[in-house]
């Protein structure tokens, strides 16, 4: 295993106190694993979080229009309650708080179980969960979709809302809206690494690729070889498309990679999904190419689309300013 | 026999569980490579390293705060989806023995059913989704029925141990409804679910630990 | 090779057409490779550039505060002349150009020609040239350091300049003084594959690194065993810090990722070089981690110092609004 | 024998110089995979190619503009170190033959040497750095001293041509001080530097053009 690591047992501590030094607008909570903005304004509080190996996400949107506060646990591992509930305490200001939790039953219970602690202390809580990857059948009977890059949008437009001084129940509104309107699907090149265990957790071929992996490495929908950027656009949007009605909207297009993929692969598969989704009449009004919602050094990426409507294009134009996206 | 739990002897259980788990580390680990992200060892055994290192404090406190600091120590502890389950059980259970100093069966029977309850709703599954619940949802309906049976202290355990048991093997053959195993392309369908493996040990250990005098 | 590519011969014009897609505030000029901003401000223009594979550099830079045109040659290639002055011509408006190279021969030797033309078509052109990496001995008798990292601070520094209304010459002058205060030091964990080639120019064994590899995959000085972070932010700092005199002073610091190094690492070794600095009596003023200056899908890092007096620092902390870069 | 070079014999050099480099590209890629990034072959291919292509266009130019256009096409096609060399030359040399429109041989001594210097000035360089430099520089000063001692243009081509290959073969034991081969731990010594050997093959060609006839 190649890393620029020390010990991998202390990953997510090391990381954090690396992030909180570049960006002294933030601050950290060792031991809970919580960052949080400095400089707080009376406002409806947003906490994010989940495992630890998506950077940016989670800590890398907390600041101006987006999160109040970010909440990590291990690599790959669901942040216990007691660190979620640091993070609700540091968020809220009075106004409530909105959790925005991606839909893995280990973060769903232990977002679930803080929010109980949180009210018994007399907080306002609500959540949201994302649930936006496409690759996997969504149900109500068992956990089904994953919430993966989508959630940074969800992050985005909440966070937009709550900086105009709306309610937590209007945040929640945004958010809940926001998540109805998103969907993912991304593909694997390259497995990764969990630091603690030090060998790959799967195999893909020199050609192969999977379609529809999770960011945890979780089995996609088909192992393939190796496609060009003009297939691969048209796979993954294709599946988007086939799940949500997106033709003749106005669309944010998320061009995610998931560690390792070089920008230049990116922004050629971004002029790709260009092409495929004005076939379909859609008009793309914002893009966003880059790391938004990785795991480890995986090779890979994702595609996220999210309908427009005018307020929620107010939203996502309106600036944030946090370390991994600044509008 | 008639059993009778106080702080010491649970302790004296935790400790034997410890041990327990951490024997089990390349089974643990291998089926919940298979099935899930690998680690449910490795959470498991930090939860009950942690409650050893704790004991000399534990071993000043009343069962229901007893059970209430240990939640709360395996919930921060343990983390990943069993953490925050087996805090949400030691929690409920807590409010279930309140400010009772001793357990007989019957209330180590309600303790039980409070934790499984706790589960249950927490990770909003029920038997049959392949979880740890496979394991300690028949073990407690065993001993409720046993003790309904006016069976003896010593028999009610054992059929408690056995339903737990027959309920960890019962996973082998389940597709997965809940936890990351429900990702796997067989839904982890052939391998028995990691956390009903550790929810048995607790529950065998148990059993010996209060049988063995 | 697991590329998301289309005709591994056209991978910057596909890149650049994505780019201009996601960034509808540049223009793209296809053929001579040119990226430049659609609104012009009359003011000294800065035109940079190079071969591609080192995304964002350095279509990303161009925006408002940094660069006004960016031209791509092919991967790893130096762009032509004809290209280097469409690039001119476009940043021009009037008030002269100023070119920001990377001391490589062939990039010195295409960039002075364009200058020639340029100048034959009376647009007034400066030249400077940045040579950062410490990991090759400077030499006036030979080519001598390359550029790298380094180079965005040059961008970002000489662009705030150029945005207050300075001179040609004013402009030149900052960005003179910014080279000399600007050391970095690089390493690769994995070796890069050139789309045309289709396999790795360069193996490195399971568990070995090269100190001071070059964004090309040049060679370094040494090939070693994976090393901690902690050790690999003292060999990269003393190294930077053997040749330049930064003791007591305050700098803006740099940890540059080669592409397929995740964020994660990136804090982390942030983590340690800050304690590195700190023991030297070094104050960050300010740092950027992510990946800036890449080498395709490299694994590996950069450090860069700059040494900053007032005048760099009101500079470095001018806003400026770039696709990769936004202070 | 005495040599006469207008644009219809210059285009048939071309031709016959682009069928040589198509020839040489393993020998030539190798030669810069092991000191430079490997490029060159496929650098100086597609400038030649291009030339071809162009040919028709050529064709109805003089001289002068015939090596401006060269220098142009090169320069933008070839790219990397070796276009902005030959265009450079190409450009340079184009001065030196103004509006005439034919070359005998002191003319196209005089074309070299503008040649040479032009990429000695664009390249910041001079012979012993390990380049395509160590192949022209002498080729040109043979030619000049061999018309200063009144050989004939034939011997004295001749002469070009061998000072070339002697060039060319003199850049093995060099250590690079430009282009990528000075960043290798050993500066490419023990390897010929490709450029010299493509300079090599154009001095070369263009002897057997003049001569043949
Ligand atoms: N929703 C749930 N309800 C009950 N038990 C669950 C649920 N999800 C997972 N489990 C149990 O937790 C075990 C996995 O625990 P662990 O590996 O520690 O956490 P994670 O799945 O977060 O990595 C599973 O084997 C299963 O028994
Ligand atoms: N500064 C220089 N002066 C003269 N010739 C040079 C110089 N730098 C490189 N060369 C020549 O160019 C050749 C390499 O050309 P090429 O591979 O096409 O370009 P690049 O080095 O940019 O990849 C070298 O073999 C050498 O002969
Ligand atoms: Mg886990
Ligand atoms: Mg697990
Ligand atoms: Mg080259
Ligand atoms: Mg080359």
């Amino acid at each position: 295993m190649k890393k620029i690591i020390n010990n991998p047992n202390h990953v997510v501590t090391e990381m954090l106190q690396g992030i909180v030094k570049a960006h002294p607008e933030l601050q950290y909570f060792e031991g809970v694993e919580v960052i949080c903005k400095k400089d707080k304004k009376k406002k409806v509080g947003l906490v994010s979080g989940g495992g630890s190996g998506h950077e940016p996400a989670h800590a890398g949107y907390v600041g101006t229009g987006m999160l109040d506060a970010a909440v990590s646990g291990n690599v790959f591992a669901s942040p216990s309650p007691d660190r979620v509930l640091k993070g609700i305490q540091e968020a809220n200001t009075g106004e409530g708080v909105l959790l925005i939790i991606k839909n893995y039953s280990g973060d769903i219970m232990n977002f679930d179980m803080a929010k109980e602690l949180a009210e018994m202390e007399g907080i306002r809580v609500e959540s949201v969960v994302v649930k936006d990857d496409v690759a996997v059948k969504d149900s109500t009977y068992s956990t089904g979709r994953r919430g993966i890059a989508g959630t940074v949008f969800v992050h985005k437009l909440a966070g937009a809302k709550s900086e105009t001084g709306a309610s937590l129940d209007e945040v929640k509104r945004v958010a809940e809206k926001t998540i109805t309107n998103i969907r993912s699907m991304g593909m694997a090149m390259t497995p990764c690494t969990l630091p603690a265990v030090g060998k790959p957790g799967f195999v893909l071929e020199e050609n192969e690729v999977e379609i529809g992996m999770g960011i945890h490495g979780e089995p996609g929908v088909e192992k393939t070889t190796i496609k060009t950027a003009v297939e691969l656009a048209e796979i993954l949007c294709n599946k988007i498309l086939d799940d949500y009605d997106y033709e003749g909207s106005e669309v944010a297009l998320m061009v995610n990679g998931l560690g390792a993929t070089p920008l230049m692969e990116l922004y050629i598969l971004n002029n790709e999904v260009e092409k495929v989704l004005s076939k379909h009449n859609i008009k793309i009004h914002k893009t966003f190419v880059g790391n938004y919602m990785t795991a480890l050094e995986m090779a890979g990426c994702s595609i996220t689309l999210l309908k427009l409507d005018d307020e929620l294009k107010e939203l996502l134009d309106a600036p944030c300013d946090t370390p991994a996206m600044k509008v | 026999m008639e059993i009778k739990i106080n702080t010491k002897k649970y302790i004296e259980y935790i400790e034997m569980a410890a041990k327990k788990i951490e024997a089990s580390k390349d089974y643990v680990t291998e089926l919940d490579s298979i099935t899930g992200d690998g680690d449910h060892w490795v959470n498991m055994n930090m939860g009950f390293e942690k409650l050893v290192e704790t004991k000399e404090e534990l071993a000043t406190m009343d069962l229901g705060p007893l059970f209430q600091k240990i939640g709360m120590l395996l919930m921060s502890t343990v983390g990943g989806s069993s953490g925050v389950l087996y805090g949400s059980a030691y929690i409920k259970a807590a409010k279930t023995i309140g400010d009772q100093k001793e357990m007989d069966i019957n209330l180590l029977c309600d303790v039980l059913e409070a934790k499984v309850n706790a589960i249950m709703e927490r990770g909003n599954a029920k038997p049959g989704c392949k979880t740890m619940i496979d394991t300690l949802y028949p073990a407690v309906t065993a001993l409720k029925e046993a003790l309904e049976k006016g069976l003896n202290d010593y028999d009610a355990l054992q059929a408690l141990k056995q339903a737990a048991i027959d309920g960890m093997n019962s996973t082998k053959d389940m597709e997965a409804l809940k936890g990351r195993a429900c990702y796997q392309s067989n839904k982890g369908a052939g391998h028995i679910d990691p956390g009903a493996v550790t929810m048995c040990y607790q529950i065998e250990v148990l059993v010996e630990c209060l049988c063995k005098e």
